[in-house]
């Protein structure tokens, strides 16, 4: 590292205002980042990485001000720097990426404009130049037919353009110091190693300094030169990228790479050497033996959605949808079975028809065609409105992606968990309910002091238990997990998966995992079906697809997630 | 029709404050309180709703004078000591005839709303959540009532049916209906595909269940707020509907007509008799208007930590 | 674009049936006998039958509905018996009068609004934001015949500032050749520039009393969505790409703001041309809303009927024009067509 | 000339109606008259169906009768109203009655009509007929003298013109000077008039008479603008060359517009407004006790407690008279209680003054206590409401309640024509003052709309039929005696006060002359 760092950060302390008074977000951290230099902020959700950086930049909203310490930026103290000076620098010498590309971009201003704006903004073009420096600017950041996209919005674009053009709009100026927030996350991994290795590639030929704040330490260790840890607003360890894996100092970071899934590792091994997880058992296949008839047997399945009505207006005014189109096949035609009491993998890229595929098992929506054979019965043949009152409802269940979108907000989590039993159980009684509640909580390490609890006052790991626990509620046959973990921090994950995989072995469940992380797949399924655009392109054991994949989709996935050393 | 504008709000996504992990519980009441302390307006507004009430509720025990008892003598007196708002044509005490006024007033607002809640809020819910032909319906319906210039439409609806309260509050009620039903659809549409309905339905719930337990408890603040709008919209409504002659009868006190009545006298600088009127009708449509975003604030659990 | 247009014309369809057939129906359950109304005083019971036979009104009501549906077709509106002329003509003759107050208090409204609205968003929680909110919610807390009866009795009676309610001109101006029948811009194309400033004066209470009332939901409104695009990312990005405050407040966020404005707008301007039924009563302006009150109270079937039909399809025309605006400024809504 | 811009405006606005030279001299502001009013004609044909009450004011001033009223100074000053015997030529040069009393003959003046032909007997032929044919409110007010059919009227020469009598009736020369029988241009009106022999729809929008005034246009709803006719030979030609009337709803406005002195007269403001201007002294207001007019509360006598006589007389002895007077017409009219002995004249105060313990006993004594509901016009609501209230509160203390419905004026006539409403406040003044008149109208069998009471009652209708054609004035007397006797102690309305029919003008306004339409007679008025 050069002896004067580019950025300075000496003590810095960040405080929030709440009702409960001020609330520190960061304590007193120190941070250098040298000319040139690649350094990653790790941590997970609550760690003041975010604060961090806006602190820099100085975009903290009303609530916040830094309390102490100071930020050094090539000399300046951007601390005390007034306004002006600060609206000079931004974008010009210190530039943001962040995350939900789409989001990020004025949804009804032209790209090009956007990128003009800034240009015009710090003086590096003129009225008459602007246009042809935007365009060079969308070349730059390997964009096809720039000209084209000059004049597209963000929402004709797909989040990896988006994210590329939010890029150019970052370099536009030749900044010095570059400061990505989750640049990827929300991408799917092929368009995130694309992304990240244009970053690399763009701020290394400029010789600029780069932060890349991130929850992931894979993509932290695969993409820089040093790695800063922070918890709970703190700094725990800085460490080069690459000895942090290899003797990570501070047990937090300890932790945080154990949790972190890579190959060779069983799901036992992501917990810390403290808490003793379920037996690791080799992760041989338990499907049941070839014969038996497999617990659902799914028949080309066909999903067709008419083009968006209006209805889906709001949502696409949101980023939430994609760009409609005609008519078209979600999920064309699949089959595959379920076996009693394995794991089946489901992956692909967003968009693929994985979680229609689900949803259409679940039987919350209808298929177009095809058959869902659900221990003997055609299940496929109940409409979904009157499913709710089959028998088969309650041994088909779900675990939502959002823990805290699945939880009704006037609920409380024992009222959550009960749900289930009131609708479909024999058991009746205020008190046998209760008892079921605990129990099923103690089943899912949820504190029973915490039932009473709103959604609102839990936290995303607590949340994610009780919504596991209303679907185990009536021992269903079958659990789909719709990216049961997404939403969760790495440590987080790291429970809540051996916890899956410990109620599985002892309710002799059978799971269908949706996700779109393969390192954690490998870890749960004992199959994996890996789908693409509504198709299957390859489906087999784990060991199989994922270790000696045979179609070309499977590989570019493989190679695009990141590869912490092992 | 200020509330008109509620229905299109959510068009941009909010973004979340700071999450801290597990959040301490806040009671609804010390919530208030802090929404209370951080915005005085809201404070007033409150306190306004209390006054308003008692009124009502107490109003023609308390009054000074008998709010009918007419003394031609006495017609026409400036505000005094004896009485605060002065006298009308007839000599009849106008502080008495406010005061008394408050009842009649306040349960046109609040009945108007309750019943276009359980039509329109009913309706809009259905319409979002079941979508297809009901949404159509309760569309074509809602954009009907909406195609009618409103006001002239409650005309129409009073001069029809013949003036009287319940006449009123039945005409409020159908022009607020759009507004309700389109907030409602809304608001039903967003959350139907949320992941809590779709546990429940996974809970076995049915769809009307779904409806009852899950999308409606969810909604209700949003109405609240609605409510709080419309009820000042409602009393403005009655008082205009009065002023063009199609009010509740004489002698009964109501604020509109009492302002109908004045307006003749004002130029002739007897300005107190539609003055005060007119100015408790302002306060109390005033106070629930602000009630609305206190209420708004209240129940926005973005601002609960 | 076009087909949007078309398709949103066709949505618009059964609810214009639907106000037509309300209409009828409720003018015809409007009590009083308007036969005997119009015989005039002292009129005998055959005097009476005679007219009503005269009006078509001892015909059955579906026969009475055919012929209007069928008169309207012709775009015939049928004849007012209170100003003794045909719906059309009086219709004609007073919706630019109408028009032209509302647009005025609108305009005014906007002119204060947007920006009160767009303030309060940006110092949200100051003093500015409070005193917006109350100020705001005053104006519409008042009924707006209080209103003008105050600015009358104030402006006029104490200070003398405007000149006598009595109409869109003063008695002694006489009127533009008609052009668009917007005497504001009649009297500039007749370069009249002492009939415009008559005009102009009578406009300015009327106006002013609607823009007091139409403030709050256009404040509210802004703010509401000001403060949504404010909090969203792509303002963050801007801002931290170090763009002026004027270019991301003005640029950036204003204009996403814009879009549900521009509805509540729409509404806000509808509503009024409704409501202004008050106003005209009250400023002797001789437009739409004060006739249909007139029809109403001598239960004057024709122009009722004519006023809610015209009305109803301004309504839909207006709501196509904030369609149109609403895809000039957002492009996703043009790929929604 | 016609010019290029008013043509542009009538076509699009309502119809305008433009005659001679309407813009090329415009009067000076000091020849030119404002006078604000509620509202304004509805058509300009007072004979046709549905005419409004202002479209009188239209006849008076646009067209000719063959007789007029003869001025007659107001007893308290500041102007002229009128006398029913008196009368003088207008169309008619002079006149002659034969001398069996059943004819009268016109000579007509020399008189041109605004298209420039002259006045011809036939001319009032066709007016004639036309108003005892066209139905409606024309023909009923025709027929109220005796002028029923064509075959009265006869062309004798071009100048002569002769009435038949069916009947002797003392009203027939008087209802010949109300604003109905007004000659037209026949031969204009029948060119213009397609195949409608009575050109209803071309008249309801033209003028086509020799009248004092022309309209020089007319916006339905807004204002109407005379322009003088200086070839009008009928009279003394009127001073002031212009007239505009601005058509103002709300009457504060009104009153305001007068204080301030931008309007030079307006009717109908409310009594309050008119006793506040007259004692402020800024402006003239001149009151005449409205002939043949009076407030009364009409007392069902077939349905409804008031079928009990006792009953109706407690509510003439409980009504607050002085009360109502003070409060509702802050003193604009003359009280009707406390009268003594009958005279020869309506309205006359009966013998009933307030008087609570009297109504009383007549409630118990009737078995009370009752309730009922009062019904009034909306459109008078201005006096009316106030009154409703305080006879409510005083009914009140005798046990009678009541519950006020405001009646919107579209459905008033409805109400009334039930016959069913136990108890109505209305307003009715007869054009031709008699008492028989009034009484023909509001108590006689034949039961017309305005018998609110539906008071049947074999012998008044007899003494009413008697004194209306009476051969000589002693037995006219004696008769109107008999039934103002009957009607004191059956009250089947109870008389409150007699309204004054108020104008306001700025002092500079002069020559007022009251006139039974109660609409503004342009034609003596004078400014400076």
């Amino acid at each position: 590292m050069t002896a004067q760092p580019l950025l300075d950060i000496r003590n810095l302390t960040v405080e929030f205002a709440t009702r409960r008074g001020a609330v520190q977000a960061v304590k007193s951290i120190d941070i250098q980042v040298g000319k040139g230099e690649t350094v990653a902020i790790v941590g997970e959700s609550g760690s003041g990485k975010s604060v961090t950086s806006y602190a820099v930049v100085r975009i903290l909203d009303r609530a916040g001000k830094v309390a102490e310490g100071s930020i050094s930026f090539s000399g300046i103290d951007l601390v005390t720097a007034d306004e002006a000076q600060m609206r000079d620098l931004r974008g010009r010498e210190i530039s943001m990426i962040f995350q939900n590309p789409r989001a990020a971009l004025n949804p009804i201003r032209k790209v090009g404009k956007q990128i003009e704006d800034v240009l015009l903004q710090h003086v590096q073009a003129t009225g008459a130049t602007a246009r042809e420096k935007a365009i060079e600017a969308l070349t730059k950041v390997k964009i096809a037919r720039p000209e084209e996209r000059y004049d597209a919005y963000p929402f004709e674009l797909s989040g990896g353009m988006c994210q590329r053009v939010v890029i150019a709009l970052a370099l536009a100026c030749q900044p010095q110091l570059l400061i990505a927030d989750e640049p990827t996350t929300g991408l799917d991994v092929t368009t995130q190693k694309a992304v990240m290795d244009l970053i690399v590639e763009l701020t290394r030929e400029r010789g600029m300094s780069t932060i890349l704040i991130t929850h992931d330490l894979g993509l932290a260790a695969a993409y820089c030169d040093r790695v800063v840890v922070m918890e709970k607003g703190r700094v725990v360890e800085t460490a080069d990228a690459a000895d942090i894996f290899r003797n990570p100092q501070h047990p937090y970071t300890r932790k945080l790479m154990q949790a972190t899934p890579r190959i060779g590792m069983s799901l036992a091994d992501l917990l810390p050497e403290a808490s003793s997880g379920p037996p690791a058992q080799a992760r041989a296949p338990q499907a049941a033996p070839a014969g038996t008839e497999p617990l659902m047997r799914v028949e080309n399945l066909v999903k067709e959605y008419p083009r968006p009505a209006t209805g889906a207006f709001f949502a696409k005014l949101m980023g939430k949808a994609e760009p409609s189109s005609p008519p078209f096949r979600a999920v064309d035609g699949i089959s595959f079975d379920v076996a009693r009491g394995e794991t089946l993998g489901l992956v692909g890229e967003s968009g693929c028809g994985k979680s229609t595929t689900s949803m259409m098992i679940t039987r919350l929506i209808d298929p177009s065609g095809g058959r869902i054979v659900f221990d003997g019965t055609d299940i496929g043949a109940i409409p979904a409105k009157q499913f709710a009152a089959s028998p088969q409802r309650r041994r088909i269940q779900m675990v939502f992606q959002d823990p805290t979108d699945s939880l009704n907000p006037r609920f409380t989590a024992e009222r959550a968990i009960a749900d289930p039993i009131m609708r479909m159980s024999t058991l009746n009684g205020r008190d046998a309910l209760r008892a079921r509640c605990e129990e099923l909580a103690r089943l899912v390490g949820l504190p029973v002091e915490l039932i009473d609890r709103f959604p609102h006052q839990l936290s995303g790991g607590q949340k994610a238990r009780v919504g596991i626990a209303r679907a185990i509620a009536l021992d269903p046959d079958l659990v789909i997990l719709d990216e049961p973990t997404a939403a969760l921090d790495v440590s987080v994950q790291a429970v809540v998966l051996n916890l899956l995989e410990e109620l599985k072995l002892r309710l002799g469940m059978s799971y269908l995992f949706v996700s779109h992380d393969l390192n954690v797949v490998r870890l749960l399924c004992d199959r994996v079906i890996v789908m693409r655009s509504g198709a299957i392109v390859e489906q087999g054991t784990a060991e199989e697809v994922l270790g000696s994949p045979k179609a070309e989709y499977t590989k570019e996935l493989l190679t695009a997630i990141p590869h912490p050393p092992a | 029709m200020n509330d008109m504008s509620q229905a299109k709000t959510p068009e941009v996504e909010p973004v979340p404050a700071l999450r801290f992990e597990a959040p301490p519980s806040t009671s609804l009441w010390s919530h208030a309180r802090h929404v209370v302390s951080e915005n005085p307006v809201t404070g007033l507004a409150f306190a306004l709703f209390a006054l308003i009430l008692l009124a009502a509720i107490f109003g023609p025990a308390i009054v000074p004078y008998d709010p009918l008892a007419s003394d031609t003598a006495a017609a026409l007196q400036a505000p005094s000591a004896k009485h605060w708002f002065g006298t009308d044509q007839l000599g009849r005490d106008i502080f008495s005839r406010v005061i008394a006024a408050t009842r009649l007033d306040f349960s046109i607002a609040v009945f108007s709303v309750a019943l276009v809640f359980v039509l329109g809020g009913l309706a809009g819910v259905m319409a979002g959540f079941f979508g297809g032909w009901v949404d159509k319906v309760v569309g074509r319906i809602a954009d009907t009532i909406m195609a009618f210039p409103l006001f002239v439409l409650a005309m129409g609806i009073v001069a029809a049916l013949g003036n009287s309260v319940t006449n009123i509050i039945l005409a409020t009620a159908i022009i607020n209906f759009p507004l309700y039903a389109r907030v409602a659809r809304a608001e039903a549409n967003v959350r139907r595909d949320a992941g809590f309905v779709q546990a429940a339905r996974l809970s076995g719930n049915s769809d009307w269940r779904l409806l009852l337990t899950q999308i409606l408890p969810n909604i209700m603040p949003i109405m609240a707020v609605q409510m709080s709008l419309t009820m000042g919209y409602a009393i403005l409504n009655a008082a205009g509907l009065s002023f063009i002659g199609l009010g509740v009868r004489p002698p009964t006190p109501e604020w509109g007509i009492m302002v109908a009545e004045g307006a003749s006298f004002i130029v002739s600088g007897e300005w107190w008799i539609a003055f005060f009127p007119g100015l408790a009708l302002m306060v109390a449509v005033f106070c629930f208007n602000l009630l609305g975003d206190g209420v708004r604030d209240l129940v926005d659990p973005q601002r609960r930590n | 674009m076009l087909r949007m247009i078309g398709a949103r014309l066709l949505t618009t369809v059964p609810s214009v049936i639907g106000v037509i057939i309300v209409t009828f129906l409720l003018t015809r359950v409007l009590p009083g006998d308007t036969a005997a109304y119009f015989a005039g005083p002292a009129a005998t019971p055959q005097a009476i039958a005679e007219i009503r036979n005269k009006l078509g009104l001892d015909r059955p009501l579906p026969q009475q509905f055919v012929s209007y549906v069928t008169a309207l077709v012709k775009g015939d509106l049928g004849q007012s018996l209170t100003t003794g002329q045909s719906v059309i003509s009086d219709i004609s003759a007073r919706l630019p009068a109408s028009a032209e107050l509302t647009l005025v208090g609108l305009l005014l409204a906007m002119a204060v609004a947007l920006p009160l609205g767009v303030l309060a968003a940006v110092k949200q929680g100051s003093w500015v934001d409070h005193l917006c909110r109350i100020v705001a919610t005053a104006g519409v807390s008042l009924p707006v015949f209080f209103t003008g009866l105050l600015l009358v009795y104030v402006f006029y009676f104490i200070l003398g500032w405007s000149p006598a309610p009595l109409g869109r001109l003063d008695v002694f101006a006489s009127e533009p050749p008609r052009i668009t029948g917007l005497l504001l811009i009649d009297t500039l194309v007749a370069r009249d520039f002492e009939t415009f400033r008559s005009a102009f004066a009578q406009l300015i209470l009327p106006a002013l009393t609607l823009a007091i009332f139409s403030l709050a939901p256009i404040t509210r409104m802004t703010r509401a969505s000001m403060l949504a695009v404010l909090g969203a990312d792509f303002v963050r990005t801007a801002r931290a790409s170090g763009l002026s405050n004027t270019k991301v407040i003005g640029t950036y966020a204003f204009r996403n703001a814009m879009l549900p404005v521009v509805t509540t707008l729409g509404m806000v301007f509808s509503f009024l041309l409704g409501a202004n039924v008050l106003v005209e009563k009250v400023f002797a302006w001789p437009g739409i809303g004060s006739y249909a009150v007139e029809a109403l109270i001598a239960s004057d079937y024709a122009p009722i009927q004519g006023f809610v039909l015209i009305m109803a399809i301004m309504y839909v025309a207006l709501n196509l024009l904030i369609d149109v605006l609403y895809g000039v400024i957002d492009p996703r809504v043009r790929l929604e067509g | 000339m016609i010019t290029r811009r008013s043509v542009v405006a009538a076509g699009l606005s309502a119809p305008l109606v433009i005659q001679g030279t309407a813009r090329a001299q415009a009067p000076s502001r000091s020849e030119t008259l404002l006078l604000v009013q509620e509202y304004g004609p509805n058509s300009l044909d007072m004979q046709g169906i549905g005419a409004s009450q202002p479209v009188n004011g239209v006849a008076l001033n646009c067209y000719d009768r063959l007789l007029r009223f003869k001025p007659v100074p107001i007893p308290g000053g500041g102007g002229n109203t009128i006398a029913m015997g008196e009368l003088e030529g207008e169309l008619a040069e002079s006149w002659q009655l034969a001398s069996d009393g059943m004819s009268c003959t016109f000579k007509l003046r020399d008189a041109t009509f605004h298209s420039g032909r002259k006045v011809t007997a036939k001319d009032v032929k066709w007016s004639l007929d036309r108003a005892v044919s066209i139905g409606g409110f024309a023909t009923t007010q025709m027929n109220a003298g005796s002028l029923e059919k064509p075959e009265q009227f006869v062309v004798v020469d071009d100048k002569t013109f002769r009435v038949d009598f069916i009947r002797k009736d003392k009203m027939t020369l008087p209802n010949l000077a109300v604003t109905i029988p007004f000659i037209f241009d026949s031969e204009l009106a029948i060119k213009n008039g397609g195949d409608d022999p009575w050109a209803k729809e071309y008249l309801k929008n033209n003028i086509a008479g020799s009248g004092a005034y022309k309209v020089e246009s007319w916006k339905p709803g807004v204002e109407t603008i005379y322009v003088r006719n200086d070839a009008w030979t009928c009279g003394k030609l009127p001073q002031l060359r212009r007239i505009i009337a601005r058509d103002i709803a709300s009457p504060s406005t009104r009153r305001a517009l007068m204080e301030r002195g931008d309007a030079d007269v307006s009717y109908g403001l409310p009594p309050k407004d008119f006793k506040d201007l007259l004692d402020a002294g800024k402006v003239n207001v001149v009151g005449v006790p409205i002939p043949n007019g009076v407030w009364g509360c009409y007392l069902n006598t077939q349905v409804g407690p008031f079928k009990d006589v006792r009953l109706r007389q407690a509510v003439a002895w409980v009504m607050p008279y002085e009360k109502i007077l003070q409060a509702s017409l802050f003193g604009r009219g003359v009280d009707m209680s406390g009268g003594t002995t009958p005279k020869v004249a309506w309205p006359q105060p009966f013998p009933y003054k307030t008087d609570t313990a009297k109504a009383k006993a007549l409630v118990d004594a009737a078995g009370g206590p009752f309730s009922t509901t009062l019904y009034f016009d909306a459109g008078n609501a201005t006096v009316a409401e106030p009154m409703a209230v305080l006879m409510k509160e005083a009914l009140a203390t005798i046990g009678i309640t009541v519950e006020i419905n405001k009646v919107p004026g579209a459905n008033f006539r409805t109400e009334i024509a039930k016959k069913t409403n136990p108890m109505v406040l209305n307003r009715f003044a007869g054009w031709l003052d008699y008492p028989d008149y009034y009484l023909f109208w509001t108590m006689h069998g034949n039961n017309s709309i305005f018998n609110i009471a539906a008071y049947q009652n074999p012998a008044l209708d007899k003494l009413v039929d008697a004194a209306r054609f009476a051969p000589d004035k002693a037995s006219y007397d004696a008769n109107v005696i008999d039934f103002i006797k009957l009607v004191n102690n059956e009250v089947p309305m109870v008389p409150i006060n007699q309204p004054t029919h108020d104008v306001a003008m700025q002092k500079s306004i002069g020559g007022y002359q009251f006139q039974p339409c109660r609409e503004p007679d342009f034609r003596y008025l004078t400014k400076g």
